[in-house]
């Protein structure tokens, strides 16, 4: 004899099962949309090669976070190392180390 | 010390073990002093009702170490790209002489959580609680190297120091030193297949007396074979089969056989390799539970079946090494 | 086939409160049919049938089912043998709200975890047995009190019990259920389960389908028929 | 086998029966850790796609920037220093290039103004990027005026837009001729903003570079690899500050599912003592409560980590690229670049199911240890 009623567990696994499967198929979602973007990708690459860039725009609130890696000693937020900063972004960005 | 996020998870990680432990090396010592089976007394009740939590406690840090060893090389892997020369995850763990110590302490409280494990599992098969002191005396050895693991892993992390832009003159600091070599040196492949055959076949004959006899000697024998096993069967990653699945003669790293790029198959090759040392090392000490009368018949059935599952993994294994070998282009042995 | 020697349990050991429930009770119940153990309130009834139903252990003493020396052993096992042996029908029901009355009576044996179907199909002609073929899944809050207590009847009979255990099953019955349990107790052990139960009430332990009747005071056997 | 598969099963109908007889105070719980473990994951996922994307990007980036320092300060290069450098064995192009920032008072930003030669401009032309073009609402064949060194003002038609994609490294470009640079920007001719150089061999970087500093010893070689291992650290370093102050949010979280799993109501204990009473052992009540944690956790985390992949890569981060995106005055839009691994599941895994489960288990212990016994009194 069937039970009349489901067990609650039938749909709890089902969930999980399509839980893990979305999971998953983030990944292959991923690479879909990796393939997608390959051209912009690639056309950005150049333009970096063509114009020698080296930074991304990210920062532009203060011109010495706008090229983190070009920026030199007079930048603000490296006066010293553990300095609060004026602007967001440069209390997120490390503090230079200064080795040894 | 670097604030990346799977640092922040493996400290994480190894607080909470830490926070766990001690409790349970606490009540490790309660045990051993007050334990008495035949007592019927609250205080016994409670040690009893006890063992339930300290049990869960440490399948948890033991599940949360196996876990920690994954995100350990997983996070090497990653920082590789923050340190001059570091190309993989070997020369991350190179960088300071925290690295591999590490790893090897994770690696060894791998297999000692999985001996405490199986005989915790076997002890609630027994009535009358009979490993109990056997078990506890274990954890107590167990809580030092864990706690070991852990320092060692703070003192790896804390030594870290990215090597990023520093604009004071010149970046070039770096410059002088020559980088963390990336590279393990290894056997000649040839001597260390030839090796890892042997070992193999010594496998299966202590293999074949244990599951005829199941005496405590065949099972200590199996045990150690195992273990000689797994210390060649790494070796030989390292010095041979790595060279064939990199297809590069040169390339010996035990890590980027993890990476998406070679296939995951470095999880076909350690996973069948870690499960059956970490089921043939009990072996021995569940042979002996043989003699104890509430568990004869459990630790009988079980010496059987743990060999039979080791041997059958350590073959799939080899089976595995010997597939990689033939797939790839590279040929080692023919010169 | 129980027999205690010696069996005393004494609760909160050592503190303010404490409290010696039995007293070096020494005790052989050969519990053929229906067993009455009778005693008023705090003579250590309860506490006897949870010490024979396996739910407790013994502060000093010994206890032996079928043989085995029981009092020993770790609330695993002691647990293993109780869910093979015995079924339990308490005072108050002690049903699970909120909860179907098949859920209820399948519960006991998920642990055991037998082929879903078969345990469905076994709690079903149960409650078809005892008369409540309309009420599986009505959940349990809504039922009357002697529907309730033959959902407990079931759920006590679910895992093939030998021994069934009543803990005063009739204090909230009035004396027309009473008689209804009795007799439903008088099926069972025609049918082989051996009955212990505990009781004030007279109806109970007057009633003629009564076997043995075991006297209490004050945590000690006062007399044995 | 089968056994222990059909218990968990078992156990899993009791769980879930139970859990939704207190639906509401569970829906809660579930809601709030969805939400933790959405805004973890969202953190992790952005800016790991943001480094992934730099490396690639950066990949190409020059693979030395040669700068010169006076006074500890960046300085204009001399002309000269090119032919000085032209002699090292290993490099093999070298260039001065041109480029500086102009602060547009109108929009309170900064621009980088680059000198470009591959466009074919004329001097009264320029090219810029989109964000800046949408934050002046100008387009192609608008005039942009911008204030020259000496005062005075330039005007120039746009000529091009950069492409919109390439929003994240050309956000705030202005590419003009070398020559209207100078005028604009004000450096002489005879001087570069610094140098860059091909290397051959990406091996010998190092040494080409310490051959630099020898010989312009006023010099500050500035390598690719630096640039990636930067990159590399600040991302690192971001997602560790933001999910160290998420983590207080964890914490919260932790604190409050602590509090539910020990406040037991004197309703829940007694159920427990049922089920111990009707046949079940500490153990099958730790498995169930194991389950309970389980089932709310794991649909928390496929939940929690689903939204944020949905919110990251298909909604664009909306909730809160603004904080993640830097604080810009100029925001590029761009698409993120989707790359996940294992190991950012495992991290997440590590931050929200464990300490979670870690504690609930006292707790949950302390609820299956309560005597069978009291349920017959």
């Amino acid at each position: 004899m069937r039970s009349s009623k489901p067990r609650p567990s039938t749909p709890w696994l089902f969930f999980l099962l399509l839980g893990i499967s979305f999971t998953l198929l983030t990944f292959a979602d991923s690479l879909r949309l990796r393939d997608a973007m390959q051209a912009d990708l690639t056309a950005n690459r150049q333009l970096v090669r063509d114009l020698a860039l080296t930074d991304l725009a990210l920062f532009t609130d203060a011109r010495y976070v706008r090229h983190l890696s070009q920026q030199d000693n007079y930048a603000a937020f490296q006066d010293h190392p553990m300095a609060l900063e004026h602007f967001p972004s440069g209390s997120l960005i490390m503090p230079p180390q200064l080795s040894p | 010390m670097l604030l990346h996020p799977a640092i922040m998870a493996l400290l994480l990680l190894s607080l909470l073990v830490t926070a766990m432990l001690l409790p349970a090396a606490l009540f490790a010592l309660q045990i051993l002093r007050h334990w008495n089976m035949q007592s019927g007394s609250a205080r016994q009740l409670a040690l009893e009702r006890k063992t339930y939590l300290i049990s869960t406690l440490l399948t948890w840090v033991f599940t949360a170490e196996l876990l920690s060893l994954f995100l350990f090389i997983y996070s090497a892997e990653a920082l590789s790209g923050q340190f001059v020369g570091a190309m993989c995850a070997t020369g991350v763990l190179n960088i300071n002489a925290w690295g591999w110590p590490t790893l090897w302490l994770k690696i060894v409280t791998f297999f000692a959580g999985s001996l405490w494990l199986i005989m915790n599992q076997l002890d609630n098969h027994g009535y009358d609680f009979p490993l109990i002191r056997q078990k506890y005396i274990l954890l107590l050895l167990i809580v030092p190297l864990l706690l070991a693991g852990g320092y060692s892993q703070l003192s790896f992390f804390s030594a870290l120091n990215p090597e990023v832009i520093t604009s004071c003159c010149g970046s070039l600091f770096s410059a002088d030193a020559q980088g963390v070599a990336a590279e393990l040196s290894g056997i000649a492949p040839k001597n260390a297949l030839l090796m890892l055959t042997v070992a193999a076949l010594i496998l299966c004959v202590t293999a074949y007396l244990v599951l005829k006899q199941g005496t405590r000697l065949t099972a200590l024998a199996f045990s150690i074979t195992a273990l000689l096993f797994f210390a060649i069967a790494l070796s030989a990653i390292v010095s041979a089969v790595a060279l064939y699945i990199y297809q590069h003669p040169h390339h010996h790293c035990p890590f980027c056989l993890l990476k998406a790029g070679h296939h995951y198959s470095g999880y076909l090759l350690y996973l069948p390799l870690f499960v059956a040392t970490a089921l043939a090392l009990p072996l021995p000490f569940i042979a002996r539970c043989q003699a104890i009368p509430s568990l004869s018949a459990t630790a009988h059935r079980w010496v059987k079946q743990l060999s039979r599952s080791s041997l059958a993994l350590y073959l799939l294994f080899l089976v595995i090494v010997l597939l990689e070998i033939a797939a790839s282009p590279l040929r080692l042995l023919s010169q | 086939m129980i027999t205690l020697s010696h069996v005393s349990k004494i609760y909160h050991q050592g503190q303010p409160n404490e409290l010696h429930a039995l007293r070096d009770l020494n005790l052989t119940i050969d519990a053929e049919g229906i067993t009455c153990l009778r005693g008023a309130s705090g003579s250590g009834k309860t506490t006897l049938l949870s010490l024979i139903g396996c739910l407790s252990r013994p502060t000093s003493g010994r206890i032996a089912l079928q043989g085995q020396i029981i009092s020993s052993f770790s609330e695993r096992f002691l647990t293993d043998i109780r869910r093979h042996t015995f079924g339990f029908i308490f005072q108050r029901f002690n049903l699970i709200s909120g909860l179907s009355v098949i859920d209820n009576v399948m519960i006991p044996a998920y642990p055991i975890a037998p082929d879903h179907d078969l345990l469905y199909a076994k709690a079903t002609e149960l409650l078809h047995h005892f008369g409540l073929a309309t009420r599986l899944h009505s959940r349990v809050e809504w039922l009357s009190g002697g529907e309730s207590q033959r959902v407990a009847i079931c759920r006590a009979l679910i895992n093939d019990p030998t021994i069934i255990i009543a803990d005063e099953p009739t204090a909230n019955l009035d004396s027309k259920l009473t008689a209804g349990f009795l007799s439903l107790m008088a099926e069972l052990a025609k049918n082989g389960k051996s009955i212990i139960l505990s009781s004030h009430d007279p109806g109970i332990y007057d009633a003629q389908e009564i076997n043995h009747l075991i006297e209490m005071r004050d945590g000690r056997l006062l007399s044995q028929t | 086998m089968n056994h222990f598969f059909s218990r968990q099963r078992y156990l899993i109908d009791y769980t879930l029966a139970s859990l939704l007889r207190r639906k509401g105070k569970h829906a809660t719980l579930l809601l709030i850790y969805t939400l933790v473990i959405a805004l973890l994951a969202s953190v992790m996922l952005f800016t790991e796609a943001l480094r992934q994307e730099s490396q690639l990007l950066l990949s190409d980036a020059p693979e030395i920037v040669l700068q010169r320092q006076i006074a500890g300060r960046h300085a204009l290069v001399p002309v000269d220093y090119l032919e000085k450098i032209g002699t090292i064995r290993g490099t093999h192009q070298i260039e001065g290039r041109l480029w500086g920032y102009h602060y547009d008072a109108t929009i309170k930003a900064n621009y980088t103004v680059m000198a470009s030669e591959e466009h074919a401009l004329t001097n009264s032309e320029i090219i810029i990027g989109a964000t800046l073009a949408r934050s002046r609402g100008v387009a192609v064949g608008d005039m942009l005026s911008l204030s020259a060194a000496d005062g005075g003002t330039f005007v120039f038609t746009i000529k091009a837009l950069l492409p919109s994609t390439s929003e994240l490294v050309s956000s705030d470009l202005v590419l003009m001729t070398p020559h209207a640079l100078r005028l604009t920007l004000g450096i002489p001719e005879g001087f570069y903003t610094d140098v860059i150089i091909a290397v051959r061999n990406p091996r010998e970087m190092q040494k080409v570079a310490a051959k630099l500093i020898e010989r312009l010893p006023d010099s500050r070689p500035i390598l690719r690899d630096e640039i990636l291992r930067t990159y590399e650290a600040v991302f690192a370093w971001r997602q560790g500050v933001v999910l160290l102050l998420l983590v207080t949010t964890v914490l919260a979280f932790i604190i409050f599912a602590w509090d539910r799993a020990s406040g037991l109501s004197a309703e829940e204990r007694r159920e427990i003592g049922i089920l111990k009473a009707v046949g079940w052992e500490i153990g099958d009540i730790l498995q169930m409560k194991f389950w309970e944690g389980t089932i709310i956790s794991l649909s928390a985390f496929l939940t929690g980590y689903l939204i944020a992949y949905l919110h990251v890569f298909y909604g664009n981060a909306s909730l809160f690229a603004p904080v993640l995106k830097g604080w810009a005055t100029l925001y590029p839009d761009f698409r993120l670049y989707p790359v996940i691994d294992a190991l950012q599941l495992t991290t997440l895994f590590c931050f929200t199911v464990i300490p979670y489960a870690v504690a609930t288990l006292v707790p949950t212990w302390r609820s299956a240890i309560t005597d069978p016994e009291e349920v017959m009194r």
